[in-house]
């Protein structure tokens, strides 16, 4: 007898829509050859191939194919990126921006060009979780040579003014980067619109298959390639082309983009929902981000007196998948440098639950949801010193 | 990270939940910050200890080693909780991921701390043996990752 | 009506076997949960992985699964080996050896690392193809940082004696990478017996899915990231991981260990039997490579006086799948620099195929082979003002 | 890279190969080195082009440009040949990939070598236009990437 799973962590992961893998299953067995060959099975490849990269470039306002690279996953987009644009420009300089509340992937990118001679200067954010752009253009300098912010955060879901910051950039002649993995599929993107340099996103975020990723580099944009070899993404990305994950991650992309409204409005209404019931039956709770520049699917909420593992097991135990907004890097001792960078003190930080709503979510899984926080609160409160220690206070 | 089936149950159901009300020792440790705090209570008759029950904020691992710490040292003498290690809290509950020892560590320093509650209320020689929660929770990386 | 297609390709890629499907399938819409993850849906796939990455050190022979690392492709494998141990090791020395038989994916590591303040000493090979050993010692220096020698070639399948290299870097404490990805699949693999520190493998060319790769790290040897980010394999590859991906990486690696000595016989003998019929029917041909030390499956022969985009495009239009030996980058104006480096004269290389079998192959299609190259080669010498010119200076 | 129909046509089917035994001009381009070989015979009667064969040592598009151009020039007068350029060859062939451009221009050479020769062995003033081939035929890029 297997339990009923409920997900609810989409933004670590989805799965792959039947739809994208019908899309990709010919390339596995039948459809194999090399796009770099001449001969015909590899032409259909490359046909697939370019029909993938201009779909892609549709689906993000780009001006042309040509301005879409495929990689390995979203990590790899980004430190292509950062790192490219590092060595690419570092005669004029070696000064990178970027926000205290990016993903590990840009963070530990910038940490390690720190060790290498580059000086990393991280904007704040406010207590809603937003960059404010004027922090941005105080801190370029003349030898700054790339600004990365990314446009979504995985945690909060709060969402940046990443034109005003593009605008910035291009003012001041500045390379600019996003990190779009999370957007990506859940708002829209468009490049030409936004005004970015850069742009990063991975495929599984949005019902595409892992080991997909993306880099999109405005025409006349320079940066050194992170993978060298081969001639494949035009000289700028070695490896034998990914063909079936290439011809999935276009699919999830456009099906994103079809949908993109009813997709907005359906987690958005799941979301909202669940903060209700929440907030209406748990008390001494608190929502991390702002609710209005926000992803559409994302709820992170602190649980004061309680631990966010214990929380997970309890829900894992009950069918329901989320995940904590209290993690951190495993061994280490601080949660979320996210959440702690939007003034949360640490043991609410450690108390904090992310919950990421997607396509196959239901209203009755998200009321399953709101009662089994209840139960469980309830339960850990009633083992917790701090909660006794607060109620003592209290009465 | 993979908590062993002793360790969920003593998470689900954990044994000795709760306060005693006219404890004879009380030992707090961990911090907040950190996100792990054990809160110990003894009842303790004839140098045996009678009750044991604890309050826990903390992760799964800190709860699971709070109920199996007090399993182990109700009925017995107060030498004897001493001699209850982090390593023997660990076995009954077969094994902790390697991040979670420190939760078993803390387990042992909470006994320790109500027992020198105990000791100090009642005008009896310290226990050399506790030194105090050091503060620093790092090793016990109660939280996993959020890279996704 | 669809053209039989037979595929003498497989050095390119290969496809995926079915059975290596099957074991990825459940991955993309069902177990799609991200390792990362405390809760069960995450922990299957937790150990699918560990599962996978215990396979493939078996399947290599490595010590301990941890000194397996999943990558996105060979080429990354390469550049991760490759820069990585040049960043870790800089207070060292600046100074790599490789050869000039290499892939692209490490020979543009080298060159990249030679813009930035490495010097690379390119070892030559024989005429047969061979690097060798004694000539890699004599090029150790007290700043050589690294050695890297490919175990077996892309372009003539010649092996290289790998163990010895492996011994003599030992012997002066520098490290040593081996890009295995033609090896891998095709001939037995030993990482502890080689004495290799690092080994590169790429999917694809063993019946597994393309965008996958491995990186055989020693325990012990520490080199630099090339993705930096979250903490997956171990805080040293940052990307969430492709589960099916490296599912299927595994399977494949496993069936080819499995298969190895009748895989090898069978190459073996499709290889023999068209290199006895392409000698005997058609003059004035040239094996490149050494006979001896060479993959099973690859054939790569010289045909003088045509170029080989003509003899690719007629055995296309029979349904007939290889690749050109005279191959070089596009837009470069010089042929394959592995068959410059074992002396062959331009206009030779330029006329050279690589033929590489297949598990799918038969004698049949090795016979169809022959007769279609005995007639193409015909046809386009009778085309050509060199073979005129050769056969009145015969006169 | 990828051939239109035209260009494939002709590189199976190319008319005109061969040698003219008693040709009235000869001309040779191109070298061996970099993987293209053109050479053109014209047979020419009162100023017309009566016959044109080539042999070709090349790529699919070397192979496909001289025989376009053969069919262009013949029956036209020296003068009209003269203005067959390499657009124009590609043009008939409905394109070419951009690295094989090289092959049109190589084809107009062709051409304008055989005619100088003739000129030469008649004795009649010099094609100023032809300057021989440059011997790099880097930009043909007749290679396809072996990078697998
Ligand atoms: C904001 C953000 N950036 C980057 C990444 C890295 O993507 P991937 O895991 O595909 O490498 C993620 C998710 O993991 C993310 O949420
Ligand atoms: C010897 C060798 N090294 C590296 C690679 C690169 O592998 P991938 O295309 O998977 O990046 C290849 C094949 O393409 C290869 O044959």
């Amino acid at each position: 007898m297997q339990k009923q799973i409920i997900y609810f962590d989409h933004a670590a992961t989805t799965y792959v829509k039947p739809e994208v893998f019908d899309a990709m299953k010919p390339y596995f067995t039948q459809e194999y050859g090399n796009p770099s060959s001449i001969y015909s099975i590899g032409r259909s490849n490359k046909k697939a191939l370019e029909e993938a990269r201009a779909s892609v470039a549709k689906s993000i306002g780009a001006a042309e194919p040509g301005e879409i690279y495929f990689t390995g996953s979203g990590s790899e987009s980004d430190n292509w990126a950062i790192k490219g644009a590092a060595f690419a420009l570092q005669k004029k300089g070696k000064h990178i921006i970027t926000s205290s509340i990016e993903h590990p992937a840009v963070l530990a990118t910038c940490e390690f060009l720190g060790k290498h001679g580059y000086e990393i200067t991280y904007i704040d954010v406010d207590s809603e979780g937003l960059v404010n752009s004027d922090d941005v253009e105080k801190a370029i300098r003349p030898d700054t040579v790339l600004v990365t912010i990314m446009m979504a955060n995985n945690e909060i879901g709060t969402i940046q003014p990443i034109k005003e910051i593009a605008q910035i950039c291009k003012k001041h002649g500045v390379i600019f980067h996003t990190d779009a993995v999370q957007a990506a599929g859940n708002i829209p993107i468009d490049v030409k619109d936004l005004g970015v340099d850069l742009l990063s996103i991975s495929g599984h975020k949005f019902y595409a298959p892992k080991g997909t990723g993306m880099l999109y580099i405005r025409k006349g944009v320079r940066i050194e390639s992170l993978i060298h070899g081969g001639h494949q993404e035009r000289n700028r990305r070695a490896g034998t082309e990914n063909i079936p994950g290439i011809v999935g991650f276009a699919k999830g992309l456009e099906l994103a983009n079809e949908n993109m409204e009813a997709h907005y409005n359906k987690l958005k209404n799941l979301r909202d929902r669940a903060l209700k019931g929440i907030a209406e039956r748990i008390p001494h709770i608190k929502v991390n981000g702002s609710m209005e520049k926000r992803l559409p699917g994302n709820l992170n909420v602190s649980f004061r007196f309680v631990e966010g593992e214990s929380i997970l097991l309890m829900l894992d135990m009950k069918g329901i998948k989320a995940s904590s907004g209290s993690a951190c890097t495993s061994g280490s001792l601080d949660p979320s440098h996210v959440l702690l960078a939007i003034g949360l003190p640490h043991e609410i930080a450690h108390g904090s639950l992310r919950i990421t709503f997607g396509e196959i979510n239901t209203e009755q899984e998200v009321d399953y949801l709101i009662d089994s926080l209840d139960e469980i609160i309830t339960k850990l409160r009633n083992m917790s010193p701090l909660y006794e220690d607060f109620i003592k206070g209290v009465e | 990270m993979e908590y062993s089936e002793k360790v969920m149950d003593h998470f689900t159901n954990p044994r000795n939940v709760g306060e005693i009300e006219d404890a004879d020792g009380v030992g707090q440790v961990g911090n907040a910050k950190c996100g792990d705090i054990m809160k110990m209570y003894l009842k303790i008759e004839d140098g045996i200890i009678k009750d044991a029950k604890f309050k826990t904020f903390g992760c799964g691992a800190a709860v699971a080693t709070s109920s199996m710490a007090t399993e182990l040292i109700k009925g017995k003498t107060i030498k004897e909780a001493e001699q209850v290690t982090n390593k023997a809290v660990m076995e009954a509950l077969d094994g902790l991921p390697p991040v979670k020892v420190h939760c078993s560590i803390l387990a042992e320093e909470a006994i320790a701390a109500a027992l020198q509650d105990y000791r100090v209320k009642n005008g009896l020689e310290e226990d050399s043996r506790y030194t105090g929660c050091s503060g620093c929770c790092g090793g016990c990386g109660a939280h996993q990752a959020q890279e996704d």
